[in-house]
Formats: structure tokens, C-alpha cells, sequence
């Protein structure tokens, strides 16, 4: 009984960004999953407007930061979430050759791209668990909002030291030849915490989208992670297509894929990794996540 | 300010030419071309990208939110302004709003603009907001200035409501509006590409600033940015015009000059 | 007219200066009254008062049936439109009497014929010198249709000839419609070949120091009158 | 526009009342508390602003920035407004600066003043380039308005620069710079504040207000937006005051509203 | 001083307005020269070109080494700082010529007791008569310590009584400094009564109708003096 229904939209949210870079392969087919269901997806420039669209009822599915979606879900903002789809790819770089280890950073000055960002609070947890004060013993500075803008300061030797996320890192070390990874924020993770990569980015969906489309969940979600999987295995045409939808050049996108760590995990299986990280946050700044560990119902399992 | 002369025109030349060279130094001195790439290379950009196909698309978006914008604040900031001028009540009224207006970081009503209006809007909003106080302090204030003689002549001679609009106040506000619409137009200008830079939306002079921003191209940064100011420019160029053209307003700009230098 | 007990202070200097206690007076209507009086003592006032311009403390205004609608009132100063030329500046006036534009010129151009300054119709008002435009002033408060004049020293800075010209011409527009009319006027020549009466007004607060009245019809008076010549000698400080 | 009557008082309060009520409607119809929450809760958050320990040193940082800015703007647009307005050349060798203030984006200059400057700088910098011209033109303008014959009666009278300066062009200038400073200021908490959200210093009102933003903390970042209002609207009552008490400026303000008040 | 074929034009109403067309006129140093002369035929014109504030097309104006310094320019207009109070107003321009304040305070109110102001010192411009801000005009210009007088209907919107007594004042500080004196005037009492030489002049352009000179001393010189009405009765229109 393959009766013409009417067609479905499922409208997706992305940021501009990494983070964007997982879900391009639904794009492949003018967003076609199936003969009647199509993904429209949009590109954001910053998670507030993506934010702003959830709550308003305008998004069905977005990729967030993963202490966004806790946040959002904790002042009863009707979102649950479903997948991992992106891990920890952020680093400490330099240009200054003078800084060989971690314990060179005393009284330097860190750059830092967005204040209460995860490389904002990344940078924090780790510089704390190497026994800094970051309020006293090292300066965080803020004052270049934009990742791009870091790296143009970084890559000109205006500034010494910063926390990047890819494609950045990519772009910087392959533009400046004096700039060095000094630390690399994932290991160091999975040394304090004895787990594994953290989640950075997370698909959530609406709970008006599950009650009124159960079905297609399961659809929309593979058709996510075959996505991934293209991605990560066809950075270069991948990459046309970010920069097609405006996302970023595909000379840029490109060289950076691979080291996004884009992956793919059912919450079921990423549940851990975020309880990891959730209650590190908690521990450094609850506000970050609306001021409590989400409860089992945060997860969704399909 | 009278219309440009040769020598002014020497001297906006020379002057203009000295910015460049400032540029020029800063650059050499920085030597980063990343950061601030010298002058040369910039025009080059700035060729290519006017030459490029999309180019009127984006120019033709941000002109046309500029104006909207700006024709929106001047209609409603004009009338607002002239009548708060003449009542007080109105005025205290305003006062809420006005701060608001004033005060209101963009930031935080950019957000709500998002969900109130389609994304597209949001430009408008925030231009709006930022642009609305120059043009009503200016009416309304000009209205204070409107000659109290002359009011209590058109009183005696029984001018209609609408002789006194036309012959009276209009006339009386011609520099206030002037001053009240640059104000408003530079900043028009500016709010609406800094918030086609947070919005991004699919073609704005803004938008592809934004772009250029991630794709570390500064040449394409300062392109556009010139593009921007000569937007601006081109705006001046046109109050100027706006002054020299039809005569009664410019006149009426003239002459109220006078006015205002007659001596007790 | 008739002016009954009319107060009016001003405040300044931090102290309250009585202008107007109790000020009455009665003009019959249309007559022509001159106001002769000391500088600063009032006369601007008055006419203020009478024009409803200010709002008198206490005391009020009666005025004849066919003096009440629109009042001329020729300021002390010229008080024209800055941005319109000579003509547009009278044609204005006419405006919501005359519909038809050229009808319009022709009444205003008759005007600024009579202070001969049709050849500046064109002029701005800035391009004027200060008589010429003191006579823009008085075209257009003569154009203007009214039930009652107000002149406030309505020949000021006008060349002898000039005046000489305008009185003559004002009193021809009067015995057309025979207006009540209130002139202030420093000029005892002007006084005496106008007014019905002369009124003159002393200083601080503004009261009536005497009234003369000139019997002899408007247009038979000449300056070599004896009987005019005995009352400005009387009329002379 | 005059001192505040009870009447205008309390229309004010009404207005403001008002704006409440369409803010707790809107709240009450979007019924999502993390894009717009009710009054109740937001007035309890700014309570708790105002009495949490760093409040002071947030708001003594924005403030102490602010005045710097307008301090600078007042000085150097001021200053050069009048010259500019008195020479015809100094205007035309402006136009290209004015030009760049009037129309680069502040994204595009933030590297370079940080760069140039102190990180701290960049809310400054912003702050000048945003609210220089406001100051200026209103100056520029305003020399042009002065009036010609009382010109003319200072040279005959032989005044000396100083006495030309403090007994005409200082008293005619004042509404100019009343309306100048007021602008320029209003426009300066704004930019400040903004440019503190994008810079976020350790202490500012700017700062809080990105962070609050970022944790999705909506009542937090009205409260603050609050504060920046209340900030605005002191200024506001600054002017007025400043209006209100020293004579000879009030009394020129009023003054030269009569002087433009003179007919023909 | 010697005006040498002065010329001035203006453009107006797209026509070329010559206002002045080789005007000459010789002034003997330390006379009063009155000048008699239709509105709007140039008078102003010409005194503004000896004040150097307007810029001649052609000729020149020679002044005497006695004539040269300091002019003291009553315009047409008060032309008061409006927001300064009368007293400052006159005090203002005595700061180059007397340093201690106390007695510049003292010269301003010389000068405003002529005028009979010094009550009204401390009165804004604002609130006062037309008759009164000329007055505080008058005041200003006299005191100023000018070495060439130019005086633009000076007594205009002013009482008898007040213009006889200015008149006479002004003839005092004359004859103490015997300063070269250029007025304008409409009113040939006052000329009579101040001018040594009075030049009536035709208009378009402006040219010496005819000068009479005056040989009586000023302070002998009456309206009764039965060469004086004789004088004013050739001079009248
Ligand atoms: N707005 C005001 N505030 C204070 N005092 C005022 C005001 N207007 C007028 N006066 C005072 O009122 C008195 C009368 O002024 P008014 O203008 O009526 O005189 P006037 O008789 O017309 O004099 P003139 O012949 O000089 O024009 C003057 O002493 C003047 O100082
Ligand atoms: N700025 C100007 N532009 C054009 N024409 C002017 C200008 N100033 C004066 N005029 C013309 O010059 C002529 C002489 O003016 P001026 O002011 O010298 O006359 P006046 O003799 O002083 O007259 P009054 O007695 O009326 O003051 C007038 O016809 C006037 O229209
Ligand atoms: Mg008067
Ligand atoms: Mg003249």
C-alpha cells in the first residue's frame, strides 16, 4: 500500500562551522531521504539563532554544543538528544618558540575565541587540572571573538598563544610554519578523566517532532550517519558541498575533515562519554548546563 | 557647508591620498598580510570583486535594506519628531521608548527579532532601533527652534494647519531634517551591514564580509569595506545634491541659516 | 472697542514689573487712534493684549461686532517668511480669500504697487534693505482683509516721502471699509494727519495722560493747517 | 524642552508602565522563558544583579569606559567641529576620516585596535569612531548657524578671539552642544556596551551580559540590559541637570532658542 | 574722509543691482555728516563699505590718520548678544579700553543712564521694547571710544522726548572728542538739529542729490531758529 502521502519536511538546524560539516551528505540528494520525506537544513552563523529557532517551534532537528542541548533541556525546553556527532578536536597552539611545555604558559597571555564557549571552558578545566589558576596564573583573553579572527592573529604573530577548534588548527599550521601544537586538549582529557574523546556536538530533536513523526526518526537519523560516514571517508567532495551551502571554502573544509573527529554515536552508546563530561562541567561552571545534570529522559534512543 | 569648490576638491583628493599612504605604512610596518594587506593588493581585490557576477546581487541587498530602513525611520522618526516637538505629553510619552531605543544593546534584541520577524528583518530591526533617536531628537528639538514670531504670524494672518506645515514649519525644520536624515542614513549604513555580518543572510555586503572574515581573506574584508564606504559617500553625495537641487528645500536651508543670524 | 481695567506684569530681573494696572480705554468704532507713549511703556503690549498674542492678568477685551474676525496686525518688526520672496509673502495672506491664483498676484501685486516695490516682487527677503522690508510688512498687513488693524509704529524707517505716500494710501483702503484702527506711532506728523484721536500714554504702569480728538475729516488735512500746527506744537514735550 | 511637570512625570511613568505590560504580554504569548521571560522574573534577577558582590566593579568598568569614550569624543569633536566649521579646508580635509568613521564596520577595525592598542582599548576605539562624527557634524553645523550680523557686530567691536570665542561662539554653539553630547553619549553606552559583548573584558556590563547570553540565562541578560537603560537614562538626567543648573549654558540654550526665534 | 567713485553691485532676482555707481562724497574730519535718502537706495550699502564689512567693486575710501582706528558702527539692528543682560552687553566692549572691572562697570552705566536703562541693567535682551534695545544699541555705540562714528538711523522706533535728549547727549560727547560722525537718518528734525553737512541722495544708483551745509553751532541751534525751518522746509519733500 505505496500510497503518494503528502511529503514531509524535517527541518534541520546547523551552525556555521565544524559543526556543520557532519550532516552535509543529506544535501546530496536536494535532501531527498526518501520519495516523501526531504531534510531542509539551514546554516547559522551563531548557535543563539539556532537556539532561538528550537524554542520557537521552527526547528525540528539541529546540531548544538553539547552543554547548549543540556542547558536548553534543563529549562524545560521540550528537546531530547539523539546522536554524538562530533568529539573534541580543539588545541593549544603557539608561535612562540620559547614555549616548549605546559609549564610555559605561566603569566602568558591565552587567546581565547568566545567567551563560555567549549574551548573557553576546555581551557579552563585543563589549565586548572595542570595547576594553574587561570584567574591568576594565566590570563584568558577574549577580546577576538571569532575562531577566524584568532587564527589571523595567530598566523601573523600578533598574538603568542591560543585555544583553536578545527578547521582552524588545520588552516594555522599550514599557514604559518612557526606555529606548533602545545597541547592537545583531547589527550589530555582522556588522561584526567580515563574516558574517551568528548562530545562537543550533539543532534537533539523536538519532542513535537517524535510524538507527531516517530517513524521517520529512525530515517532521518540513518540517513545522519551515513552522512558521517561519507564525510569522513569523502572529505574532498564533502567539501564542495560545505562550500555550497556557505558553510565554508572547500579548500579550506578539505584538509580539516579528517581531523574533525566527525563520528556518529546513538546516545545509548555516547551516554557515558556525556555523563563524563557533564559532571566536569558542573563541577567547573553548572550555569554552563542550566544548573543540573540532565536526567536519563535528556537521552533518546530510537 | 557650500557646495565644493575646486580647491575643496583638491583638498578631499589630497587628503584622501594621505589615508592611503597611512594604510600603505601600517601595512609595511605590520607586514602582515593577513592582518592588513597593503593598498595594491586591496584595489585589486576590490576590481575583482565589483567585476564578479554576484556582486550587484549583494551590493543591491544591502542598498535596498539601507534604504528601507532608512526611509522607515525618517517617515515615522519625522512625524514622531514633529509632533513630540509640539506636545509635551507625546514627548514624555516617547521618553520610555526613546531609551529603549538608546539603550537597548542590539545584541539582545537581535534575538528577539529572530523570532519575531523572518531573519531577513533583522537588519531592519536593528537599524531601526539604532537609527530612529538621531532622526526624532533632531525634528523634535528643531521644532523648539521654529521662530516664535513668525508662529505668532501665521497665527494673526490665520494660516491653515497645512500653510503652516508647508510654509512655516517644514521650511523652519529643512536643517534639522537634513542633519536629523545624514545622522540617520551613516548609520543606517553601518548597523545594517554589522548586522548582515551576525545574520548572514544569502547576498548583503555583510554577508560576504562574514565570509571572507572565516576564510581568513583580509584583501576581501577591506574590499567590501570600501564598498562600504562608498556606499556611504554616495549617500552624502546625494544630500548634497538633495541641498542644490530642489530649490525650495535648499533654499529653505539657506534662508533659515539667515534666520537664525538675525541679531536682536 | 472697549478696553476694561486690563493688568499684566512680567517677571524679570528676579522682580515683577507691572506694564498694564488697570488700563482702560474706549475706541469708537471705526475710528483711527493713534498711541503716542514713552519707549517701554507698554504699547506692544497693548496691542499684544488686544490681538489675543498675550493673555492679559485681569481686565478684558470688548470688542464691536464688526470689529471681531480676523485682525491685521503689523508687528514691530517686519516678520516676513524667510525662504519665500517678496511676492509669496503677501500672496499668502490672501490665500483663504481669494481660491483663484492670478487673481491672488494681481490683488498682492496691487499691494507691493502701493509701497512701490512691485520691481522686487521677485527679491528674497534678505535681499531687502531694512525699509523695503518694512514695506513688505505693511503690504501685507493692509492686503490682508481684516475687521480690526493693529499697527505697531507701522512707518518706522521710511524716508518722509514714503510715509507721506502710505498714510495717504492707508486712508484711502479706510474710508473704503472704515476698520477701527490702533496705530502706535512716535511720529506726531503721522499722528496728526491719521487719527480720529491721539491718545496719549504715560509710563509705568501704562495710563491715559490725555486724548485729543481731530475733528477735521482725514482727507482735507494738510501740515499747513494752523489748527494742525497748534496741536503739534501742544502735542510736542 | 521644558523641565518635567508632574503631568509629563506621570505620563511617563504611564508610558513606561505600558512598555511593561506589552513586554509581559508578549512573554505570556511566546510563553518560552529563555527567549523572552515574564517581568516578574527578570525585575527579582536584577534585584539580585544589583546586590551579587562584582556588580559595582561591572558597572564602574562600563562606566569608567563610557566616559573615557565621551570624555575623548567631546574634546576632539568638539574641537575640531568648530574649526572644521570655520574653515571650509580643515572640512574638506576631514571628509575622507569622517568618511571611514561614518562607515567601517567596527568588525573590520577591531583587529587593528587591537593590535594598536590594549585589548581594553577596543571598546574605546569602537566607541570614538561610532560617536566622533555625532559630535562633530552638530558643531560643524553649528558654527554655520552663528549668527552672521552678531558676527559682523564682534568685529566691529573689536572683540578679541578669546572674548569671540566665550561670548559668541561658546553661547551660540551651546544647543549644538547640548544636542551633540547628548547623541554622541547615548550612542556611546550603546557601543560600549556592544563592544564589551564582543570583546568581553574581565569586568563590564558587556561582558555579563555575553556570558549570560551564552548560558542561555535570558532573564540575566534583560536584567543587565536593564541596567544599561537605567545607565542611559541617568545620562539623560545629567543633560537635563546640566541644563538646569550652571546659568550662563542654560540660559544660552534658552537664549539661542529665542534668537532663532527672530523674524525678519 | 574721501569716498573716491565707490561702486557696489548686487546679484538678485538674476539681475545684476548696481547700487553704487562711482559714488564720491569728500567728508571734512570731525563734522557730522547727515545722510537724507530714500529706503533702499543705498545708505547701509555705503556705510558698511567705510566699516569694511562688505567689499567694494571699484574706488576706494580715504581716511584721515585722525579718522583711522577703532569704528563705532550703530547697524540698522540692535544687534545684542542675546544672552548676555544690558548691562554686560555695553561692558563688553569697554574690556580692551578698561581693565579694572569696577570701573568699566561704572563707564557701561554712564552710558545707560543717558539712554535711562540703568534701571533696566540686569534685564535679558529678551525682555525688552523695541524702543529699549535700541537704546542699549545707542548705549554701546557710544561708548565705545571709536575714532569714526557711523550711525544707522540711530533714534529710530524712539519717543520725541527721548530723541531730543539722545540728540543732545550725543552732541555733547561730540564736541568733547569731535569724532568724524556719518548718519543716517529719515528724519530731517535730527539732521537739522546734528548735521554740519546734510547730502541728500537719489536712489538707483545712489547718487548727491544736494548738500546743505549748516553753519549754526549745534548747541545754539533750535526748532524755533527761524533759519532752520526755513532749511526744513527746502528740504522737505
Ligand atoms: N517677555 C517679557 N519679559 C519681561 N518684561 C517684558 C517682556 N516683554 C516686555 N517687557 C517689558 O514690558 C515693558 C513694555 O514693553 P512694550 O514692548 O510693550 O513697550 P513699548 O511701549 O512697545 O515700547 P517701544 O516703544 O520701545 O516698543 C518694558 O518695560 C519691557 O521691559
Ligand atoms: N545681500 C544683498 N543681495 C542683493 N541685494 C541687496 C543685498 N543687500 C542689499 N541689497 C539691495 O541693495 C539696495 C540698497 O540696500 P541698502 O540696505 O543699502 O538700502 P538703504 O539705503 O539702507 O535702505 P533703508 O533706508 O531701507 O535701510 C536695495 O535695493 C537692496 O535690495
Ligand atoms: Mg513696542
Ligand atoms: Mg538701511
Amino acid at each position: 500500500q505505496e500510497l503518494q502521502r503528502e511529503e514531509v519536511v524535517v527541518k534541520m538546524g546547523v551552525m556555521q562551522g565544524p559543526s556543520g560539516f557532519g550532516t552535509i551528505g543529506l544535501n546530496r540528494n536536494e535532501g531527498y531521504l526518501n520519495s516523501n520525506t526531504r531534510v531542509e537544513m539551514s546554516v547559522y552563523p551563531s548557535p543563539n539563532e539556532v537556539v532561538a529557532r528550537l524554542v520557537n517551534g521552527e526547528l525540528d532537528f539541529a546540531a548544538l554544543p553539547t552543554n547548549s542541548a543540556a542547558n536548553l533541556y534543563a529549562k524545560g525546553v521540550g528537546i531530547k538528544t539523539v546522536a554524538t556527532v562530533g568529539e573534541g578536536m580543539l588545541m593549544f597552539l603557539t608561535n612562540d618558540t620559547s614555549i616548549k611545555n605546559w609549564d610555559d604558559l605561566a603569566n602568558r597571555k591565552i587567546s581565547i575565541p568566545g567567551a563560555g564557549s567549549t574551548p573557553d571552558q576546555m581551557a579552563k578545566i585543563i589549565t586548572t587540572a595542570l595547576g594553574f589558576d587561570y584567574e591568576s596564573d594565566i590570563e584568558l583573553d577574549y577580546s577576538i571573538a571569532a575562531p577566524a579572527q584568532v587564527a589571523q592573529m595567530l598566523i601573523a604573530e600578533k598574538i603568542s598563544l591560543a585555544v583553536l577548534p578545527e578547521p582552524f588548527v588545520t588552516l594555522t599550521l599550514n599557514s604559518n610554519k612557526n606555529v606548533s601544537l602545545l597541547l592537545n586538549i583531547q589527550e589530555l582529557w582522556q588522561a584526567l578523566t580515563g574516558s574517551g574523546n568528548y562530545p562537543m556536538t550533539v543532534i537533539v530533536v523536538s519532542d513535537k517532532f517524535v510524538e507527531n513523526h516517530k517513524e521517520l526518526l529512525p530515517v532521518v537519523m540513518g540517513a545522519i550517519e551515513e552522512s558521517i560516514n561519507w564525510v569522513n571517508s569523502e572529505p574532498s567532495e564533502a567539501a564542495l558541498l560545505i562550500e555550497e551551502v556557505g558553510i565554508m571554502k572547500a579548500a579550506m573544509a578539505a584538509p580539516a575533515i579528517p581531523r574533525a573527529n566527525l563520528v556518529f554515536r546513538r546516545s545509548k552508546e555516547g551516554k557515558e562519554a556525556m555523563d563524563v563530561y557533564f559532571k566536569v562541567l558542573y563541577g567547573f561552571d553548572y550555569t554552563s548546563i542550566g544548573g543540573e545534570l540532565p536526567d536519563e529522559g535528556f537521552y533518546l534512543d530510537y | 557647508m557650500k557646495g565644493s569648490t575646486s580647491t575643496t576638491k583638491i583638498i578631499v583628493v589630497l587628503s584622501t591620498l594621505l589615508l592611503l599612504l597611512v594604510w600603505q605604512l601600517g601595512a609595511v610596518l605590520l607586514d602582515a598580510e593577513i592582518i592588513l594587506p597593503r593598498v595594491g593588493p586591496t584595489l585589486a581585490k576590490f576590481v575583482q570583486l565589483v567585476k564578479q557576477p554576484p556582486f550587484s546581487l549583494n551590493l543591491l541587498a544591502t542598498v535596498g535594506r539601507a534604504l528601507k530602513s532608512f526611509l522607515i525611520i525618517f517617515v515615522v522618526g519625522g512625524v514622531l519628531g514633529v509632533l513630540a516637538g509640539y506636545s509635551e505629553k507625546l514627548r514624555a510619552f516617547l521618553v520610555p521608548f526613546l531609551l529603549l531605543c538608546k539603550a537597548t544593546p542590539v545584541m539582545a534584541v537581535i534575538l528577539l527579532a529572530f523570532i519575531w520577524f523572518s531573519s531577513g528583518a533583522v537588519p531592519l530591526f536593528s537599524a531601526f532601533l539604532m537609527g530612529f533617536p538621531a532622526m526624532y531628537i533632531q525634528m523634535a528639538e528643531g521644532v523648539g527652534l521654529i521662530s516664535q514670531p513668525l508662529q505668532e504670524m501665521t497665527q494673526i494672518y490665520r494660516f491653515s494647519k497645512r500653510e503652516r506645515l508647508f510654509h512655516l514649519v517644514i521650511p523652519s525644520l529643512a536643517p534639522s531634517i537634513i542633519t536629523g536624515a545624514k545622522a540617520s542614513l551613516a548609520m543606517v549604513w553601518k548597523v545594517v551591514i554589522a548586522a548582515e555580518v551576525l545574520t548572514v543572510p544569502r547576498y548583503g555586503v555583510g554577508s560576504r564580509m562574514q565570509l571572507a572574515q572565516v576564510h581568513l581573506e583580509t584583501a576581501e574584508v577591506l574590499g567590501w569595506t570600501l564598498i562600504a564606504i562608498l556606499l556611504t559617500a554616495l549617500g552624502d553625495l546625494l544630500f548634497l545634491a538633495i541641498l542644490k537641487l530642489p530649490k525650495k528645500i535648499g533654499q529653505a536651508y539657506r534662508r533659515r541659516r539667515y534666520e537664525a543670524q538675525l541679531p536682536l | 472697542m472697549k478696553l476694561n481695567s486690563l493688568s499684566k506684569h512680567y517677571i524679570a530681573d528676579n522682580k515683577e514689573l507691572s506694564v498694564l494696572k488697570e488700563f482702560s480705554l474706549e475706541v469708537e468704532k471705526g475710528t483711527i487712534v493713534a498711541l503716542l507713549g514713552p519707549s517701554g511703556c507698554g504699547k506692544t503690549t497693548l496691542l499684544r493684549l488686544i490681538a489675543g498674542l498675550e493673555k492679559a492678568d485681569g481686565g478684558e477685551v470688548t470688542l464691536e461686532k464688526e470689529e471681531e474676525g480676523p485682525v491685521s496686525f503689523l508687528f514691530q518688526e517686519p516678520r516676513l517668511l524667510p525662504w519665500h520672496n517678496v511676492l509669496t509673502n503677501v500672496e499668502l495672506v490672501l490665500r483663504p480669500f481669494i481660491k483663484d491664483r492670478k487673481e491672488r498676484i494681481k490683488e498682492a501685486s496691487k499691494f507691493l504697487e502701493m509701497v512701490n516695490l512691485l520691481q522686487y516682487s521677485r527679491f528674497k527677503v534678505d535681499q531687502l534693505s531694512g525699509g523695503m522690508r518694512q514695506r513688505v510688512a505693511i503690504a501685507r498687513a493692509f492686503a490682508f482683509p481684516a475687521n480690526l488693524m493693529l499697527l505697531d509704529e507701522p512707518f518706522q524707517s521710511l524716508d518722509q516721502e514714503m510715509r507721506l505716500s502710505l498714510i495717504k494710501a492707508y486712508l484711502t483702503l479706510w474710508e473704503q471699509y472704515r476698520r477701527t484702527t490702533l496705530f502706535v506711532t512716535h511720529n506726531i506728523t503721522e499722528a496728526l494727519l491719521m487719527a480720529d484721536t491721539i491718545v496719549r500714554l504715560s509710563k509705568k504702569p501704562m495710563g491715559v495722560l490725555d486724548t485729543t480728538k481731530i475733528d477735521i475729516p482725514q482727507r482735507e488735512r494738510s501740515l499747513q493747517d494752523p489748527h494742525l500746527l497748534y496741536l503739534m506744537g501742544e502735542l510736542h514735550p
